[in-house]
């Protein structure tokens, strides 16, 4: 009778469900999620090729997450902190390929410091997504680095140390896109992985990403759940409460006050429209001082048009490294003879 | 006093970094200007400046390269050593002497003394400003005028070492001079060694380990090299990067068609190889103890998840920081069950500069057929002294870049999965992002329990299934593994060595009157000739260069039914192996056995 | 149809994060409430919620803890997995099932079918928002009647894991009842299983091994722990800050005389547990086989500096990130040679809880006594299940801490140097900084070459010295080591097994009626009774749960002599080990043997 | 007939020669000795008791230093790039004694660089210096992390990468104490070093030392040798050509131009005696507007004096955890019993 409806498609003809991975196994209401839907949005809208994608990750719940977007890209889930030394590898090997790397913030900031600052000082060509919640999710809610100072965890201890700004860090480390989100944020994070996608140089986007499984407690800037129904404090290590995701939207320049589920509140500032983020005295300005107020600084932070990536700066040939044939690989005959003469006393 | 002719060793005892290296190196290329094998063992500290260092040059009829354990002539010239260099000389030992180091006369008893005033002569370098550098080679003179070498050779030798530079190179013969003249005008000949030109080097090049590693690798098509400095591996990355530009041609426009990246740590460099290993790139990084330690996690999952790459190990003594600067073959337990859980890797053990040439540009086929990481273990001795060497060897045959699942295989294949192994030998089709097309050949590589189509399985039969498979193809890997050399001998000994160790074991054979038989190991996992060569010799002694006799331990594992047979005779000093310790071990197996 | 009474196993499959997990304990301490030693395996997945888990809790007249190959009773409440649960039961087994499923009739074909609508019954549960954590306790309720478990039992057991908290235990009470209630009034009793109250426990405690270990290194007076969360190594660490607190008083003014540091990863762990150690206090971390990797190069350090620290090895299924919530014991080989050059690291094998306590505990004298990284070999079976177990046994002595520096002892020895082997047992006497007051004593203590005063030195004999005396140091450890445990038997075979292997062994030797002799290592190095008991037996069966065999291996590497007749059977699925696999593989080799 | 000549002595009594370690096996000229010196003066200046410091390095030409000064005090040379771990460990084991850890830029800005980000968290109370010559010095000259982006090597190549500015994410990271100065420059660090020794807390010290022998080429500005002499270009590697050490003196607020050896010039801007080091907003600024002239801000740039040590804020006893004896550690006899029947069903 009626015409089947055709879900819309893309400009290579795509549907949004060929961006699509395999069924999440993340909790329910887990931020991670969001930043997948976002990522298969903003790769849609693009009308990417996802086969020149490459999904690299650590270990964590946020680094599983590769399974769950890009199902058409091939994907590597390496060690513990070591995405980004992959991911460089894997990217120099095939310049026209760009990695999405997706990592948490303790195989980030944790055991991946070294890695993290290091590849911002390489600066290749990729995305580089920070799911940020302050917490090991898929250890059970131990604290990571950048946990805030005043949450107490699951267990009731606060953190001792200063929580790292990635942002910040990255700033500091002369990064050419610097930016940050909220898991729930659509409308700002869609246009920022857009722009990432696009950029020469490494991409980072530190995105706040509730757990909702640990870290909620009263207090906690980076949460989203509780334990406490109908007066009854159950404690059961076991149960995982499902809950829905936290979506928000707030306009540019704008302060949002987020309450989540838990009664804590996180204050997210949003850039001004008309801020100059190519300016990066202004850029550093403006984190510190939404820091000084207590505010997290969200958007596109700084961005350095001019900025050359790795790849362009190392002189390659076009052609990827690794399709590069045996006569291009191994020098010709004759040339082998010259180097043994060359060592002759 | 008849002379013995091209057939003794001089030993020159310095502190690093006052330029005597260079002085050292002029000696033994002079000697090779005159068709000499003079081959040289540089004993250096782990500093930059001031600490004691010695150069051993030996010539030998035989040509032979192995450290002599004693030297005929001793240039004693560091004051922070001279008394220990006198008293570990023999007596009869020549000593070229610095007579303003004021040494007691006591010290020189039973030796033979020439002095030389070595700070005076350098007065004679005009300018005072490069005195410092030049300076050395009066000694280099003296050697010459003393031992016989033309100063024409030496001028050669130092054109080798500052290739078009003729200022400089005149400023250094000149020096040379010096020590030269003062020689013929006041040292009067008391001993009898001599040099005189030979025909001993033939076709055969003067080449370091680590160099002729890197030019294999280059030879190999390695296209990603990521490295983290460590001495004795630095030389290896640095001769690769200064190479590479030459041998390999860039595209038309200029574009390089490699690229050298010195990682932040080692933990990076092994994930920026398995990286460019796993995007289909030849792969490489190259370190040394402390690096492999590192190494581990990475190696397991580039084990598991198989990913080719090669890894040098270029060995040093251990454990910990160790002796930085001295050689040992040390790693070989680490190196084969590194990482947690149950991993093997393969590695491969030369022996001499053009195997390692050989090997290093193999290992990246062995690494792209198994889908594995191919460990290359050299050492110290071979990859930073340098080798009166066969040619480095163009290798025959085509790369082989191993089973890739491209479209037609997997029409082929039907039922293909990125860890099926569908040909009976472990080995799966693999895939390469760009190159490996076809839709099915999407999936996420990971260090976790997987199943024969890449998806995430905790299931006990799928992960014991794919833990076997891999044993299958590590072990299947010894068809093309090199494999052990045997020279037939009289004895009823069979000797088992490996790596560096084969020089000193072809010389102690040379000498000795009853031969064992010699096996040469060049990789694990074992070839069936090592068991055959068991099963053969009653006694079988297996020598190397490391405390707890690690070779043969793990041929005690593997072949337990020969475990009983196998003695071990170890040497873990840090030095280069001489002829003398090979020779005692197999004398007193030979003694305790036929006793 | 006879009842059989207290002879049989549940498996429950559900969903993770359901909170079933909770239930799942209800049931098992409910029995223990009746006397019955209910030991329980939980199979669960690596990840947070939604993926597969099971519970077997398994009752035998002997009160065995091993996980039963087979269940008899089975409650597929995960639709994922309802499929295979059902085909991988026994013709016969008991199968409760949520009708709600809506599976085939032709699925419980053979199978004893029980329906229970156990999503209707959970409308009964007044709270809608309560009702997703209490519903799990409707099976708690049906599995009570079916079986006969009182729900006084149950009360009680639910007493004990919400202590104190009347009213969830009311509200928990009540939805059991709820299923309860069901299976009096719908369900007919068509099986024979079932529960009666007993006395199998006696004095026995019921706790994680992982928190045993944790309360031995609080006895053993650990006060600096430093770790990374790791599972199954995360309980261990959390327990014994969930502890020490507790335990240890704090002085007058209340500072504490512990602390505990999450590092920001394995390599800065080990490097804060070695500074402790170096500086006198008890340290140790805990982590699992990827950590274990990653402090490779620190260990070595510990190694050759002679530092004192406990590494715990709590092991999961490798290689690589493998199963992270499976069991093996695979890092044997890894551990005993850690690290590049020739390094060897002492571990210990706890079979048990207790066992888990005790070498824990002891594991800090050995660490002080020989100055070295002493490792602690558990698994996950052994860490994060509970075990119905011994008491904790009160440590006996006092607190070794080994050779120390004392002013005095500077005064007795005369030559005292930090690495001079005065006493002949390769130990020299360490210093801490701030007790050892002497100013001879103050030195930099380094990885690289050092003589016997703790000086630089690269001489090849100091060097050689230097590890001979550590070699030396480690093997006479064997004689503080826990000493293997022998069972004597009557077949001609000798079994070697150690960990939780040991479990399995006992209940296989029970139900065997020719018993092989069987010997439980408990330590590395190994003592001479392993010697012993290889020579003694004609044929040799190392059981053990990894791919390689991996104490096989190190026992033909270190008694080579015995090495043709050691066998190897290996279990790796990574799950508990059963006393079917066990026996099956004695029965092999004994109809081998005999045949 | 005179009398001899004593030698001068501080509060404790001692000599100054007391404060020595063993001879330098540097080379000639090398900026590290001078820091020893720096060490050795800092410390008889104060009065220092070296038994109550632990010398603590990491692997390096820098890392060997500690066997050059303080004779007297413990020291430990752990892995590369780990010294902050054991420094912690060893610190927290006996709060009585106070680190002075001593690292290269290689050692703590490439391999460390985890580590050295998390000890600054931690903030135990330590003296944490990083004696940065941009380069490999024991491993013969290649790049640090910290290299200047415009110096060649001693192979001519250009570092690729963004060079790091050790202070600046020192500050970025919240450190307390961030500080930087010239090896040269006696009147500069002492002071500092003395401030260090007395600050609950890290206090990092990024000194400037020239490495003599690598890093020595025209344009670079961390170094102060040459290998030209008389036209004669001699490229002998195995030449160290022994150097005077470069010493300097400059007034606060100055700029200082240090013209090296090879003819290359560093810009040395010293604080103003008036700059608030206790303001971060100030501090931050100070260093960006220095950077952004292409000066290297020397001075102290940030002390935060209300901050406390990881070792105040642990509420740890006052003995050394070291020093326990078995009944503080061991449970006294029935706690056991207790736990037992804690865990029966
Ligand atoms: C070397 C190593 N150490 C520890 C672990 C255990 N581990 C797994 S995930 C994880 C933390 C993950 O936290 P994060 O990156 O923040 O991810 P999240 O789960 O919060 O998304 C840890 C410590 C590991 N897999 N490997
Ligand atoms: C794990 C490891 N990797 C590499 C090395 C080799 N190594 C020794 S010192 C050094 C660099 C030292 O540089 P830096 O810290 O800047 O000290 P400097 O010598 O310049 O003072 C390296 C890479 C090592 N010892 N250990
Ligand atoms: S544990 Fe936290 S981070 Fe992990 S999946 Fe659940 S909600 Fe997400
Ligand atoms: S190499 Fe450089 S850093 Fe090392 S001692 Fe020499 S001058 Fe100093
Ligand atoms: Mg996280
Ligand atoms: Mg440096």
């Amino acid at each position: 009778m009626s015409e089947d409806k055709k879900p819309a498609t893309n400009t290579l003809g795509l549907t949004k469900s060929d961006y699509k991975g395999g069924p999440s196994t993340m909790c329910k209401g887990c931020g991670h999620d969001r930043i997948s839907e976002a990522i298969i949005q903003a790769s849609y809208d693009l009308g990417l090729d996802a086969t020149n994608i490459l999904k690299m990750s650590g270990i964590g719940c946020s680094s599983k997450t590769p399974a769950y977007f890009l199902g058409n890209a091939m994907g590597l889930n390496s060690t513990h902190g070591r995405m980004p030394s992959f991911a460089t590898g894997a990217h120099i090997a095939n310049t026209s390929m760009t990695p999405i790397g997706v990592s948490g913030d303790g195989d980030s900031a944790s055991i991946g410091m070294g890695q993290f600052v290091h590849i911002l000082r390489r600066n290749p060509k990729m995305v580089y997504i920070i799911e940020n919640n302050g917490v090991y999710g898929l250890t059970k809610g131990q604290f990571s680095a950048t946990a805030d100072r005043q949450s107490p965890s699951k267990r009731g201890a606060y953190p001792r140390e200063e929580s790292i700004d990635l942002c910040g860090l990255a700033l500091e480390l002369g990064a050419t896109f610097v930016s940050r989100s909220f898991s729930g944020d659509k409308k700002q994070l869609v246009p920022l992985l857009k722009a990432a996608l696009s950029f020469d140089g490494l991409s980072f986007i530190d995105v706040i990403s509730p757990c909702v499984t640990f870290n909620n407690h009263e207090g906690s800037t980076k949460s989203y759940t509780h334990q406490k129904e109908m007066g009854v404090t159950f404690h059961d290590p076991y149960y995982v409460s499902p809950q829905d995701p936290i979506d928000i939207e707030y306009e540019q320049g704008e302060l949002r006050e987020v309450t989540l589920h838990d009664g804590s509140k996180l204050l997210l500032r949003k850039l001004e429209h008309d801020f100059d983020p190519t300016d990066r005295n202004a850029s550093f300005d403006a984190i510190q001082r939404t820091r000084n107020k207590g505010e997290v600084l969200t958007g596109l932070i700084h961005i350095d048009v001019e900025a050359r990536s790795m790849s362009s700066n190392s002189g390659l040939t076009d052609q990827p490294l690794s399709m590069l044939a045996q006569q291009e690989l191994r020098p010709a005959s004759g040339v082998l003879d010259r180097i043994n003469d060359s060592f002759r006393i | 006093m008849d002379p013995v002719i091209n057939d003794f060793s001089i030993r020159i005892a310095t502190a690093n970094g006052t330029g005597s290296q260079t002085s050292n190196i002029v000696i033994q290329r002079a000697l090779m200007k005159m068709g000499l094998a003079a081959s040289s063992k540089n004993l250096f500290p782990s500093n930059i400046a001031g600490l004691p260092t010695w150069f051993q040059i030996r010539v030998s009829p035989g040509g032979w390269q192995t450290m002599a354990s004693q030297w005929q002539v001793l240039l004693p010239l560091n004051p922070a050593t001279i008394g220990r260099d006198l008293r570990e000389s023999e007596p009869g030992t020549v000593v070229i002497e610095n007579s303003a180091m004021k040494t007691a006369d006591s010290e020189f008893e039973g030796l033979c003394r020439y002095s030389v005033p070595f700070d005076q002569l350098a007065r004679e370098i005009s300018d005072a400003k490069l005195r410092p550098r030049l300076k050395n080679l009066i000694y280099v003179g003296v050697v010459a005028q003393l031992f016989g070498i033309p100063i024409d050779a030496i001028r050669a030798a130092l054109g080798s070492v500052f290739p078009g530079k003729e200022t400089v190179i005149e400023l250094n013969v000149n020096a040379a001079q010096i020590g030269f003249d003062f020689a013929s005008e006041n040292l009067k000949k008391q001993d009898r060694w001599k040099f005189e030109p030979a025909d001993q080097i033939k076709h055969r090049i003067l080449i370091e380990g680590n160099e002729a590693t890197a030019l294999g690798a280059i030879w190999g098509g390695v296209s990603v090299v990521a490295w983290y400095p460590i001495t004795p591996a630095s030389s290896l990355a640095e001769a690769l990067e200064k190479h590479i530009g030459d041998c390999r041609d860039a595209d038309p426009e200029g574009g390089k068609r490699f690229v050298v990246i010195q990682a932040e740590d080692e933990l990076a460099a092994i994930g920026m190889a398995l990286g460019a290993g796993w995007a289909g790139a030849r792969s490489m990084t190259s370190t040394s103890g402390p690096g492999i330690s590192l190494m581990g996690e990475n190696l397991g999952f580039g084990y598991f998840a198989e990913i080719p790459t090669v890894v040098y190990d270029v060995q040093r003594v251990g454990p910990s920081t160790g002796l930085p600067t001295r050689t040992q073959q040390s790693d070989l337990l680490q190196v084969a069950f590194q990482s947690h859980g149950d991993t093997r890797f393969p590695f491969l053990l030369p022996a001499n500069a053009s195997e390692a040439f050989e090997f290093s540009c193999q290992s990246y086929d062995l690494a792209d057929k198994y889908q594995t990481p191919v460990l290359f273990l050299s050492d110290l001795d071979l990859g930073m002294n340098t080798w009166i060497s066969d040619p480095m060897p163009e290798p025959t045959g085509d790369m082989q870049r191993g089973k890739i699942a491209t479209d037609e295989v997997i029409a082929r294949l039907e039922n293909w999965g990125r860890y099926r192994d569908v040909d009976g030998d472990g080995i799966p089709y693999r895939t390469i992002p760009g190159v490996t097309l076809h839709p099915d050949t999407a999936h996420l590589t990971r260090g976790s329990g997987h199943n024969e189509d890449a998806e995430y399985s905790e299931s006990p039969e799928v992960y014991k299934n794919n833990l076997d498979r891999l044993s299958r193809k590590i072990d299947g890997m010894v068809v093309d593994l090199p494999a052990p050399v045997l020279t037939e001998g009289d004895a009823p000994l069979g000797v088992i060595a490996f790596g560096t160790t084969d020089l000193a074991m072809q010389e102690a054979l040379e000498s000795l009157d009853s031969k064992p038989a010699y096996l040469r190991i060049r990789a694990y996992p074992f070839h069936e000739e090592v068991e055959a060569f068991l099963a053969e010799h009653q006694q079988v002694l297996v020598i190397e260069q490391n405390q707890q006799g690690q070779m043969a331990q793990l041929l005690r594992m593997h072949l337990p039914q020969h475990a009983d047979r196998i003695e071990s005779a170890t040497y873990y000093g840090g030095l280069p192996l001489t002829t003398q310790i090979v020779r005692e071990a197999i004398e007193q197996q030979l003694g305790v056995e036929t006793r």
